[in-house]
């Protein structure tokens, strides 16, 4: 049977394996089910998927010789990763100036779009999520004092961060970011910088930290006497936040993709299939993998069938990516404008009694 | 002028005293002895000669000019070259580069130079490899040449450490007990080869020896430390009667090394 | 001086190699109770390899056996390793170079020298015995190891040796870098040892004072044992009196 | 308010600084007797939390339905406490045995183990995450947390427990090195690894008494590493040893005290700088603090140079 | 012969151009081909501090990141209109030429870095300079993560911008063709050093220094010139690198990168260069071959690291060179030797 070949650029060893794995596993259920009821039918032909999974390591320069590889190596239609921005970039460029089309789930940094017209994300940005954010504290916690503390060392919490400072500045007057503090990537001692934020007089902490780091901020924070919200962003939707942060996160936000719990449609299926297969509730990064894929099908799809060559294929595929509109995924409606980047709505999730991430308020652009 | 002169030397190792007013005067062409008793500061004077330590008292002068405090490669440049109590050689290097490599002072050349093989690399080169043949040749060492120097046998080793400090073309030579481990045929040898050079290469010699075949045969002016200070100093004859030097050092028996 | 005649050590058609090099080309000699042995030889003839073999130091430092035995009061010694010999067996080496511990004071080079040693009620003894044969050790005894003159560091080693209580000692050049009032003291020392029950097998490249304290004498040449016998005869023979005696 | 806060910085830094110092202290035991920069002490450390971590869990009975015995959670965190100890010193062991020894024998140039300790840190952190996954592991709270505030500054139980057990580690170890026979033996080993079978000292025992004693502190900077941050990841270990490493050599390495010391201070730069500087600069700092002071002081708070007798 | 190594080199430096341009060696061959370069860049150059000169140098990386963003910032200032530096400064086709001269001065820079480890290295050695290494790594990579002008935490990019410059001006893989020459070079520059009278000093600095010093070795001179070297030489790895990439993130020049070329120099064996250059190849296409390993690679890999060390415990090498393990080969090298 014909094959159509799909690679991954995922990072399954480094500093974010965890990442790497829920793609995997998301892309693996995927799979599964296409393959299973008989394959991909694009025009008047089916498909079996293959799908290549590279491990990255979470490093650039082994991101791009993956890209390279599943490019010329594997042959492969179109690429999905790398997740963070620190490879997609580089990768980005890799697969842009080799014409093959790239959908990054996850990274939220501008530039790994910018003027590359085969590289597409299947998240919003972090120019859109930052003012989301402050909006939100202005809003319902009446903040006017914020606090940020985010690690210097990586592009996605530091970016986030500074939009964030950005436009809570922009309605609070300057200076109303009282502390902006940061620390490096694999720290686990945040006292002194949360020292400085309780003694700030910050109404709010803001840090758009990954969920490992979340609890140790948190706890560390109530620890030295923090009693006001917390709010968190995208990087906090992961199943694990909980199960590392128990009691302590309970009853913080977070902006995000989607909100798992109370979740309806296809949402729920999806989450209900990967936690049956896999045992946890899937994270923003699953549900992202999930989307992307099915974004790159769609376009597949609406090529109206394969040539068989590569290049052209690729190509039509880039195409019809850039017109994709009103597409159902599971972390919201998705419709592509030249550039690359989706149009779609962020919400706002709470971290319920029980636990669970809540639907709480959506923010759409 | 004399070739070495040291006034008032004193060195302290914390309240150590090592070294105390050691005052003496080195011709050229003397081959003088330094001995005394184990630990007396026989080896630290040397240290401090070379420059390895800086005095904490005193001046040492080479042909007029204080080379107290200068580093030791400057010193060695200006013509004091010397073997060690416990043999320093390269052992990862031949026996060859070992004598290549201490002329390092005369090369005149740098990194560019050694990179783009200049024709004064090449010349400065050559001068290099012909001294270290030579000095092969006249030490006996042709055979090793290619040998790395842990290898080869302690005499050897400890000649080839002379022939190191002679490729530096020094106007003094410092040897730290060169007889030390050496059987009495080797001793002999070592004998004939010190006169040797010291015709040969027309030099000064100071030696530190225990070994008193070497030392009454060979010196011309020996002087005997104990604790740091002088203790006596005279020709070979003068020391060997000395009570002093034979309470201190010698001892009562007939000599043990003939 | 009166000797026992029962070999102690016995060293039968011993070869030994430092990887493909051949150091020892299947030497026999034995050393009988109570008997200060000498071993003579050019530099490079295999003397240390000797001792060293007898001690068992394992690769890399020390050389492999490949043909031949040792057995002491007849128990094969070549299973035993070299810290056992010394705890066990009472069989001391001081080796060529001192091998001082540099990092460690005199005192606690002596201290840990009496590591394995049972009979701690001799201990102090033996330590005012190492002090009041080397004065020098004791105006030293804070001063880290590395810092002490050569000869200094000879002492050390040898004391060691004596508060590790062994019987029986093998001594590699003891006498290098010896100030001569010093070494006529040393082996003045040996033989009160001796004389005192302590079995000696000593490589010396002195060898006339060497052949004054020994009974008995070896000669090793390029790994063979080229001659042997009684101190005196040694002394007397012209070949050794040429080559070994100046 | 200064001070209050300033007092808080000091407490954080203390807590801080016993890790690097626990941690640093069993870099510095190994290293002081085999010259062996263990790269692995890191990953002995990631070890030993995740030990701590199953024994603990499978005492509180998440694994079986039921224990027979429930305990209580001090004495869970007192059991687990040894048990960790007592098995990681097992690892510490095999690593010594399986990937050390052998090249010790051969007598290689030690930078050659040094990156064969490197390649058994990537092993375990790795071999880790393909065998557990990539998901985080929560170490469970077991010490009931308690706060106190005293003047402001605010102090919790875990502290004090921290910094308690790093001074009584540091005086026990210290005790051992300086004031025993086998830390002699110990320093001996160092200097002239050839000459101590001849002081009737079995080598290969000792060395393997301080693999123990080395791993045995890292389970216990583990455990209480995981207690005080309760979040597990394979890599854990790999960033705090070489701090640690960093800390060890700022006292001297190979110096007990110089571990203890080196450790508390770089947990007092990293927490002031922090503290008082803008804390985007704290690495610049730190770093440039420790350039310079090695560069005055070059062989670290203690070590004292090697003589150079010649 | 030797001239004949280099005629080699030169051919097989055409035939892979030629190769890459006619499409017959695919990109991603071509990127592993300019990965084993630059690795062979570092880790030669690292085994002049660590092998040669016996120190334990840990922060090679951060001269790395110094030429990389040197480098990169000046080709993107001159020869690329960007948002931080406005329009290009020079003709972007004018980036053929002088594309060499901001590589070195990149390794200047990376010089200049150098002498941070350089002048302590006067009085400190072993385990204390190995940690201001790794300081210096630190230092490096957190100044630039401060640095906002060049991106901070959020990398550099623009260098693709430069090379399609230069693609443009002349349709060749100019990257490829710079990582060829710099490869050579840099062995050419290596093998000469270490050969002459005067780089051996080295060497005997790392036997015994004091011998060293007191046989009028200038060590401190010496050691100037290896960091020195050694640093620059990464930093031009690193400009390369930067624009093999075309992005370059602090993040990538941490003690994680300086522990892989490590490992490449002790794997090929402490002073020697065929030891580097091997183990860089190996080790470079090694990795990945195991890639399809996902997870398990960085088990395997390690493994089978620590099995050839406990087979060949001195690294492949030892402190020999190619010439040594194969004799032959040495016998017509050293004819020419001894016309020198
Ligand atoms: N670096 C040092 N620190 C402290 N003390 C030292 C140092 N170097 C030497 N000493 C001491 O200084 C004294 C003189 O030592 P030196 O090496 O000069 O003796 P020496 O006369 O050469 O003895 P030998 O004949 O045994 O070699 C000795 O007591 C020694 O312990
Ligand atoms: N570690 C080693 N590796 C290889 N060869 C060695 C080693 N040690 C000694 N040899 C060789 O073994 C032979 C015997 O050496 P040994 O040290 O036993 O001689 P020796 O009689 O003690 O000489 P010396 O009087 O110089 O101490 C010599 O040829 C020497 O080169
Ligand atoms: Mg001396
Ligand atoms: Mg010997």
């Amino acid at each position: 049977a014909d094959t159509i070949k799909v690679g991954f650029n995922i990072p399954l060893t480094g500093d974010i394996p965890k990442v790497g794995e829920s793609s995997k596993f998301a892309a693996e259920i995927l799979k599964g089910e296409i393959n299973a009821a008989g394959g991909l039918k694009v025009g008047d032909k089916t498909y079996q998927l293959e799908f290549i999974y590279e491990d990255n390591e979470s490093k650039a320069e082994s991101a791009t010789a993956t890209a390279l590889k599943l490019i010329t190596q594997d042959g492969v239609l179109a690429i999905i990763g790398p997740q963070s921005s620190k490879q997609a970039i580089p990768a980005g460029q890799v697969c842009n100036d080799n014409k093959t089309p790239m959908i990054s789930p996850w990274s939220t940094n501008p530039k790994t779009t910018e003027n590359r017209p085969y590289v597409f994300r299947a998240c919003f940005l972090d120019p859109f999520q930052g003012p989301v954010a402050a909006k939100f504290v202005t809003e319902e916690f009446k903040a006017k004092k914020a606090a940020v503390l985010y690690d210097i060392a990586s592009d996605y919490p530091k970016g986030l961060a500074e939009f964030f400072k950005d436009a809570f500045e922009k309605i609070h007057g300057p200076g109303s970011v009282v502390a902006f503090e940061t620390f490096t990537t694999k720290d686990k001692d945040f006292s002194a910088q949360l020292t400085k934020i309780v003694a700030s007089g910050a109404d709010v902490l803001f840090t758009p930290q990954y969920y490992d780091e979340v609890p140790l901020i948190v706890k560390q924070a109530q620890e030295l006497g923090w009693k006001k919200p917390i709010m968190g962003s995208d990087s906090w939707g992961s199943a694990e936040l909980m199960k590392l942060c128990g009691d302590a996160c309970k009853g913080y936000c977070f902006s995000t993709h989607y909100a798992a719990a109370g979740a309806k449609g296809a949402t729920k299926e999806f989450i209900d299939k990967y936690n049956t297969k896999y045992g946890y509730v899937p994270d923003d990064v699953a549900a992202l993998t999930w989307d992307a894929i099915n974004l790159l099908f769609t376009a597949v799809k609406n090529t109206g069938g394969l040539s068989g060559n590569l290049d052209k294929d690729r190509d039509a595929i880039k195409d019809k990516l850039t017109q994709v509109k009103d597409f159902e995924g599971i972390t919201g409606k998705m419709t592509f404008a030249p550039g690359g980047n989706p149009t779609k709505c962020a919400v706002v999730v709470k971290i319920s009694d029980k636990g669970e991430f809540e639907f709480f308020k959506s923010a759409c652009p | 002028m004399s070739l070495l002169e040291i006034r008032d030397l004193t060195h302290f190792f914390g309240g150590l005293r090592a070294v105390y007013n050691l005052n003496l005067t080195l011709e050229g062409g003397e081959l003088l002895g330094l001995i005394g008793p184990n630990g007396a500061g026989k080896t630290t004077v040397f240290n401090l000669v070379c420059g390895f330590y800086r005095p904490t008292e005193g001046e040492i002068q080479l042909l007029g000019k204080n080379i107290a405090g200068l580093r030791p490669h400057k010193v060695t440049a200006l013509g004091i070259a010397r073997t060690f109590q416990n043999i320093r050689l390269w052992n990862t290097l031949t026996v060859f580069d070992n004598l290549c490599i201490s002329q390092h002072y005369l090369l005149g050349y740098g990194l560019v130079k050694s990179v783009l093989r200049t024709p004064s690399f090449r010349a400065s080169e050559a001068k290099v490899r012909r001294t270290a043949s030579e000095l092969l040749e006249l030490l006996g060492l042709n055979h090793y040449a290619k040998e790395y120097p842990k290898n080869l046998p302690y005499g050897l080793q400890r000649r080839l450490e002379i022939g190191r400090a002679l490729s530096i073309h020094p106007k003094l030579l410092l040897l730290d007990e060169p007889a030390a481990g050496m059987n009495p045929g080797e001793v002999e040898q070592l004998i004939d080869l010190i006169r040797w050079i010291r015709t040969e290469f027309k030099l000064t010699i100071w030696l530190i020896e225990h070994h008193m075949r070497v030392v009454m045969s060979v010196c011309d002016h020996i002087k005997v430390l104990d604790f740091g200070e002088t203790i006596a100093d005279g020709t070979p004859d003068q020391v060997k009667q000395n009570r002093r030097v034979i309470q201190a050092y010698l001892g009562e028996e007939e000599p043990s090394y003939a | 001086m009166e000797k026992k005649n029962r070999p102690m050590l016995e060293v039968r058609n011993l070869h030994v190699r430092y990887g493909s090099i051949t150091a020892l080309r299947g030497i026999s000699f034995h050393v009988n109770d109570g008997e200060v042995v000498a071993l003579l030889g050019a530099n490079g003839a295999g003397k240390s390899t000797t001792l060293m073999s007898i001690m068992r130091l394992p690769p890399p430092e020390g050389p492999t056996v490949s043909e031949g035995g040792i057995t002491y009061n007849g128990i094969d010694l070549l299973p035993v390793p070299a810290h056992v010999l010394v705890a066990k067996f009472g069989i001391g080496l001081v080796p060529e170079g001192r091998h001082i511990f540099g990092n460690l004071s005199v005192l606690e080079n002596l201290k840990l020298a009496s590591y394995a040693r049972t009979d701690k009620e001799n201990l102090d003894a033996d330590y005012e015995r190492v002090f009041s044969l080397f004065p020098r050790l004791k105006d030293r005894r804070n001063q880290r190891g590395d810092t002490l003159s050569g000869g200094e560091q000879q002492m050390l080693a040898m004391g060691r040796a004596f508060m590790s209580g062994v019987r029986f000692i093998l001594l590699d050049e003891p006498s290098m870098g010896l100030a001569p009032l010093l070494m006529q003291e040393l082996f003045r020392v040996l033989k009160q040892l001796n004389e005192a029950g302590m079995t000696i097998l000593v490589v010396e490249q002195n060898a006339r004072i060497a052949l004054k304290y020994a009974h008995r004498a070896y000669v090793l040449e390029a790994g063979n044992i080229v001659m042997e016998g009684s101190a005196e005869a040694l002394r007397n023979d012209p070949k050794i009196q040429r080559a070994y005696l100046g | 308010m200064f001070l209050q806060s300033f007092f808080q910085n000091v407490l954080n830094a203390m807590q801080w600084g016993s890790f690097y110092a626990l941690i640093a202290l069993g870099y510095t035991l190994v290293y002081g007797v085999l010259l062996l920069i263990n790269f692995a002490h890191g990953d002995i450390f990631m070890v030993g939390a995740y030990i701590g971590f199953f024994i603990a869990t499978l005492l509180l009975g998440h694994y079986t339905a039921a224990l027979p015995f429930a305990l209580s959670p001090t004495a869970i965190f007192v059991l687990s406490l040894i048990l960790t100890m007592i098995l990681t010193a097992g690892v510490g062991v095999a690593i010594e045995r399986v990937a050390y020894r052998p090249l010790r024998r051969k007598g290689v140039s030690r930078l050659y183990v040094v990156i064969t300790a490197l390649m058994c840190g990537l092993i375990l952190e790795n071999g880790n995450l393909a065998l557990l996954g990539a998901s985080r592991r929560s170490f469970p709270e077991l010490l009931p947390k308690a706060v106190y505030t005293v003047g402001g500054v605010v102090i919790s139980n875990i502290k004090i427990l921290v910094i308690v057990t790093t001074i009584l580690v540091f005086l026990l170890l210290e005790t051992i090195v300086r004031k025993t026979k086998i830390g002699m033996a110990m320093r001996a080993i160092s200097y002239d690894r050839m000459a101590v079978p001849l002081m009737g000292i079995p080598v290969d025992t000792v060395i393997v008494f301080t693999f123990i004693l080395g791993s045995s502190m890292a389970a216990l900077a583990g455990v209480l590493f995981a207690t005080a941050y309760p979040v597990l990841e394979p890599y854990m270990g790999a960033l705090v040893g070489w701090k640690a490493f960093i800390a060890a050599v700022l006292g001297g390495i190979g110096e007990i005290r110089g571990a203890f010391l080196g450790g508390f201070l770089l947990g007092f730069i990293e927490i002031f700088v922090a503290a008082y500087f803008p804390s985007t600069l704290r690495d610049l700092i730190a770093f440039s603090i420790l350039l310079m002071f090695l560069t005055v002081k070059p062989t670290g708070i203690f070590g004292v140079a090697r003589a150079t007798k010649i | 012969m030797r001239s004949l190594s280099i005629l080699a080199y030169v051919l097989l430096g055409i035939l892979l151009v030629a190769g890459a341009m006619g499409n017959w060696v695919n990109s991603y061959i071509q990127l592993v081909i300019m990965y084993i370069g630059i690795n062979i860049i570092l880790s030669s150059s690292l085994n002049l501090v660590n092998g040669y000169m016996g120190e334990f140098s840990v922060g090679h990386a951060g001269f790395m990141a110094v030429g990389a963003y040197i480098t990169s910032v000046l080709n993107v200032w001159f020869f690329t209109d960007s948002t931080i530096f406005g329009p290009s400064l020079f003709p972007p086709v004018s980036a053929v030429v002088l594309f060499p001269v901001t590589l070195l001065i990149g390794g200047i820079g990376a010089a200049l870095a150098g002498l941070l480890v350089a002048i302590p290295s006067f009085r400190t050695r072993g385990d204390y300079l190995a940690i201001i290494t790794l300081a210096v790594n630190y230092i490096v990579k957190s100044s630039i993560e401060n640095l906002q002008v060049i991106g901070g935490a959020r990398g550099f990019m623009g260098m693709g911008g430069v090379v399609n410059a230069m693609k443009s001006a002349v349709p060749v893989p100019w990257v490829l063709i710079w990582v060829l020459i710099a490869t050579g070079l840099t062995i050419w520059v290596l093998y000469r050093f270490v050969n002459s009278t005067y780089g051996k000093g080295i060497v005997a600095i790392r036997d015994d220094e004091i011998a060293a010093e007191i046989m009028s070795v200038d060590t401190r001179r010496m050691k100037m010139v290896a960091f020195m070297l050694s640093s620059g030489l990464a930093g031009i790895a690193g400009g390369l690198f930067a624009h093999v990439l075309g992005y370059i993130n602090p993040g990538t020049f941490t003690i994680m990168k300086s522990t892989e070329v490590l490992v490449m120099v002790y794997l090929g064996g402490m002073g020697s260069l065929s030891g580097s250059v091997l183990s860089a190849v190996i080790l470079t296409v090694g990795l990945e071959l195991f890639r399809s390993f996902q997870v398990w690679k960085w088990v395997v890999v390690p493994l089978l690291l620590i099995l050839l060390m406990l087979f060949r415990p001195e690294g492949l090498f030892g402190h020999r060179e190619l010439t040594d393990v194969f004799p032959w080969l040495g016998r017509r090298f050293a004819k020419k030797e001894r016309q020198v």
